[in-house]
């Protein structure tokens, strides 16, 4: 009971704050709601048994990808909205039409999932509330030349971001 | 009510998604832009954390914190680039980030 | 925000703050017009004026007794050396012979008026550079000189202490034995602010080479007192001009080697000790006697002109009076106040540093603004 | 249904109302302590020795005009202080203040809740912190606020990294990121982590310093060219919510600090005989003396030293801090698999 609440709750207030993220005028506003979106997720892995992703989350998106964000919308000060443009609709009616195509798509994936069920098949492992070993486990022997790349990949991303914001390009 | 299985987790994901795209089409300022496909991304992290928990195994979660790895690199590379791009043209309207040079 | 400010804060343009008048760390009425270049001083425009009380022109119609008390609001913090600056100028003027007595006691106020100058100027430099604590202590200290000299002349802070041609008043009874024992206080407190930041790492990092001035620089500038001797110029007044006792005592002029905030610090310091050994070897050989020579009831001196400088505190303090010989008041008075000139070289230390020093040069140089204005 | 709602209620009302309590006569005990390294007395008027201070204040501040600018974002302008006291306070969910009592034969463990994962709840927790901050410079619609603010944000991100690092290096020594786990396998090593890792604790004391803007990197709170930084602009109650904030944050740094270092709610000196008598206080009361130890030192430091400069607090940071956390990483991880060889 507990469970279902809390995933609807966490489910409206996710889809809400996308909403808001989406529609918002004020990009700062935005990446308010952003933040507030994230944090909702994060508590959506702890229902799901993932602490340890939630903090992740928290850390590393909240706390350091969108502050980011803020610091540029600071940087990117506009003296006119960045939004006008002559054909407004131009794209929007194409998204409207993406975006539905997806919609129906993904619904009708879950929809022939729910009415033959796959469900029930045995757990390959067991994880118990405490899985931050075994993700750990898992991140550093099974998936460690991944790790080692992703690793090169920010370092990349950092040396890349530092050139690029410097004042003389 | 029923019980919260995976496939409310893969609704919830593709709702997220769409609204991603729907952001990313819609809107012209290129940091909402990146916003929402850190949405995108995020829906698809929904989607990894509750299979792994369907099938009781934690590459899903290692998988979670690649894309969040992916992620971090992206918005570093983009938002510079959307600072030196700003430097120039004074702007972040994506309509106008058309030419390859300037 | 307005975008256009945004853009001259991000961007490469240059920002122009204003700091002051009304600003916590500005010593009083000062403003100064900061160009930056992100956080760095490209260049700085010092404003100054908004002290102005016309005191040289005041000066023109008052007596020359009167004067005295005009000269207390100059350097507001060390009021006493200005008193002694004028009243032995216009001695000079009227080659009057003042009691040795009186040149020994001058000399006892004016380095006790030093000292007191001095603790002003550590606690404040220190305080806006973070260090609260040894602004207190510094009151501390200052607070027994201010006692001293309410003992002595009844005012804590313009004391009005010097007469043309000696002293008010003879020291009160046990005078000396206090003035002593201060010393030993202050010598030993002045330890006490050295541990907190001689070797302290931030206030190294915080004073070493920031507002490096060059000796020729220093000098090219005008400066004077304790920032040119910071510098590396031996230059100071009681040495090469003595005046009341400063002949007959003995001391060292402490002089910086690199010219940075840092040596300007350790010169005061120095100067301080120094302080100290003056007043203990006046009052060791003070000579009995009056404290007021034979003068004259009605001061009016002879035609002509003559310029006079004392060390003070802060620098050369020097007056110029003209007398037109018919009047009882200068003909003109004209106040050189090392506060003035040494805040001209303020824009050029801070040029190329970080707001923040700004701050801290400000308090280097050691102004006070009763003085710059006037 | 008690242990699961109303036990937790009771323990968070407690923590609640006794972390205000104690931001209150923190805010005193730092005017005196500060006013006896410098001579002075400090508050004496209201009530004896100033003990009544602290509720003139509050009251100071709840009667106090709240000024809103006319040009500020007035949603982000009300939201921004409350995005940073929130985070200062639910830190001290994990935090263990001392291991399992029992009530009225009850066993009630004295921290709201031990998540596995607590070290790196009060890792997250403080990153949110830096979004008000930012806010709050952005929101005054005013140019010494957003300097401010983006300064202070650059800051607390900076160290936060060192923090973390010497996390690391401790959830290496304890084998846990439980804060109770934490406690325990100091019980267990015989020796409290302050003296297994000297460097971690520096670090993490200096990265503390500097995350709750306390001198001498109290750059937000410099009279200098940014005047009062992020917060200039807010007045009367919502002035109050950054400075809780700020005194709350204090608090939760000195009591991880404690947790993670001091043994947190252990006695000192379990194995010298005569000093056995120790054992007896209870473990709750050792915390809060180690807390407020470490809370004396912060004060401590204020009285005595002078300010860094911007650009200098950034070189420590980054040039001197995280390379230090890093190396200290290293040679724990080294020294731990040499030792279980």
């Amino acid at each position: 009971m507990g469970q279902e609440v809390a995933f609807y709750t966490l489910a409206a207030l996710i889809l809400g704050f996308g909403v808001l993220v989406v529609t918002a005028r004020n990009t700062v506003h935005s990446i308010l709601f952003l933040v507030a979106d994230f944090l909702c997720i994060a508590a959506l892995y702890v229902l799901q048994g993932a602490p340890f992703l939630a903090v992740i989350q928290v850390v590393v998106y909240a706390g350091g990808i969108v502050v980011l964000y803020l610091f540029v919308v600071m940087l990117v000060n506009l003296k006119r909205p960045p939004e006008a443009h002559r054909d407004r609709r131009r794209r929007g009616r194409l998204g409207v039409v993406c975006a539905l195509v997806v919609l129906v798509e993904m619904v009708a994936i879950t929809a022939y999932k729910y009415v033959s069920p796959t469900a029930g098949l045995p757990p390959v492992t067991t994880m118990g509330p405490n899985n931050v070993a075994l993700v750990g486990a898992a991140l550093y022997q099974d998936y460690l030349v991944p790790f080692e790349l992703a690793s090169m990949l920010l370092l990349v991303a950092m040396v890349g971001a530092i050139v690029l914001a410097r004042r003389e390009l | 009510m029923t019980p919260i299985t995976p496939v409310h987790y893969m609704v919830l994901s593709a709702g997220l998604f769409v609204l991603g795209i729907i952001g990313v089409m819609f809107r012209r300022n290129i940091i909402v832009i990146l916003m929402s496909i850190e949405l995108m991304l995020n829906a698809v992290n929904i989607n990894l954390v509750a299979f792994s928990n369907m099938w009781q195994n934690a590459v899903g979660q290692v998988f979670v914190i690649f894309v969040v790895c992916v992620a971090a690199a992206e918005a570093a590379v983009g938002l510079g680039i959307i600072l030196a791009f700003y430097r120039n043209k004074e702007t972040v309207n994506i309509d106008e980030m058309s030419l390859m040079r300037w | 925000m307005e975008p256009d400010v945004a853009r001259q804060m991000f961007d490469t343009d240059e920002l122009v703050i204003n700091m002051g008048p009304q600003h916590p760390a500005t010593h009083g009425v000062l403003r100064v017009v900061l160009k930056l270049d992100g956080e760095k001083v490209v260049d700085a425009d010092v404003v100054i004026g908004y002290l102005h009380r016309g005191v040289e022109k005041l000066s023109e119609n008052r007596d020359f007794t009167q004067i005295v008390l005009l000269t207390d609001r100059l350097d507001y913090v060390a009021s006493a050396a200005a008193n002694l600056a004028y009243v032995e100028t216009v001695e000079k003027l009227l080659s009057l012979e003042v009691p040795r007595r009186a040149k020994y006691l001058r000399t006892i106020l004016a380095e006790l008026q030093r000292l007191a100058s001095h603790l002003v100027w550590l606690g404040s430099h220190a305080m806006d550079i973070g260090a609260v604590t040894v602004f207190l202590y510094c009151l501390r200290e200052r607070e027994l000189i201010l006692d001293l000299f309410e003992e002595f002349c009844g005012a804590r802070l313009t004391y009005n202490s010097m007469r043309i041609g000696g002293l008010p008043q003879d020291l009160p009874p046990g005078w000396d034995r206090k003035a002593l024992q201060f010393c030993d206080i202050q010598i030993e407190k002045l330890a006490e602010y050295e541990t907190l930041l001689t070797h302290n790492r931030i206030w190294l990092e915080r004073t070493r080479n920031i507002g490096v001035i060059s000796a020729a620089d220093a000098v090219a500038v005008g400066l004077c007192g304790p920032p040119l001797r910071g510098s590396g110029v031996a230059r100071d007044v009681r040495k090469d001009e003595p005046y009341a006792a400063y002949a007959e005592m003995e001391f060292d002029v402490p002089v910086g080697t690199r010219g940075d905030t840092y040596d300007r610090y350790l010169v005061r310091l120095e100067e301080m000790r120094q302080s100290v050994r003056i007043i203990r070897q006046a009052i060791g050989g003070l000579p009995e006697g009056p404290v007021m020579g034979k003068v004259p009831r009605l001061i009016k001196p002879p035609a002509g002109e003559t310029y006079h400088a004392n060390e003070s505190p802060k620098g050369e303090l020097g007056f110029f009076i003209a007398s037109d010989g018919k009047s009882t008041s200068p003909y003109r008075l004209r106040v050189r106040p090392p506060s003035f000139c040494n805040l001209q070289a303020l824009p050029r230390l801070v040029r190329g540093h970080l707001v923040a020093d700004v701050i801290a040069l400000i308090g280097t140089i050691d102004i006070v603004l009763g003085e710059v204005d006037r | 249904m008690i242990d699961l709602l109303v036990i937790p209620l009771i323990k968070i009302v407690i923590v609640l109302t006794g972390v205000l309590i104690t931001v209150m006569y923190l805010v005193l005990l730092e005017r005196k302590v500060q006013a006896w390294v410098q001579v002075r007395l400090g508050p004496m008027r209201v009530g004896p020795h100033g003990v009544l201070q602290p509720i003139a204040d509050v009251l100071k501040l709840f009667i106090k005009e709240d000024v809103t600018p006319v040009r500020a974002d007035k949603f982000v302008f009300t939201l921004a202080p409350i995005i940073v006291l929130v985070p200062a306070i639910i830190a001290f969910a994990v935090i263990p203040f001392g291991s399992t009592v029992s009530i009225f034969g009850k066993p009630v463990p004295l921290y709201v809740a031990d998540i596995n994962v607590g070290l790196l709840y009060v890792v997250a927790v403080a990153s949110i912190g830096v979004y008000g901050i930012i806010l709050a410079g952005w929101s005054s619609n005013s140019k010494y606020p957003l300097l401010g603010g983006l300064r202070s944000s650059a800051q607390l991100i900076s160290y936060e990294l060192a923090v973390t690092l010497t996390f690391v290096s401790v959830i290496l020594a304890s084998g846990s990121l439980s804060m109770v786990d934490i406690v325990t396998a100091q019980r267990a090593n015989g020796v409290w982590f302050a003296f297994v890792q000297p460097v971690s604790l520096f670090v993490y004391f200096v990265g503390g310093l500097a995350e709750t803007n306390r001198a001498p990197f109290d750059l937000p709170e410099a009279e200098q060219e940014l005047v009062a930084g992020f917060h200039t602009e807010y007045s009367g109650m919502r002035f109050a919510l950054f400075f809780l904030a700020e005194y709350a944050n204090m608090i939760v740094v000195s009591a991880v600090a404690t947790t993670l270092f001091f043994g947190g709610w252990l006695a000192p000196f379990p194995t010298v005989p005569f000093l056995r008598v120790l054992g007896y206080v209870p473990g709750w009361m050792w915390f809060v003396v180690k807390t407020f130890l470490v809370l004396y030192v912060f004060l401590w430091i204020r009285a005595t030293l002078p300010r860094y400069r911007y650009d200098q607090l950034m070189r420590l940071g980054w040039k001197i801090l995280i390379p230090l956390a890093i190396a200290n990483v290293i040679v724990t991880a080294v020294v731990k698999v040499a030792l279980s060889y």
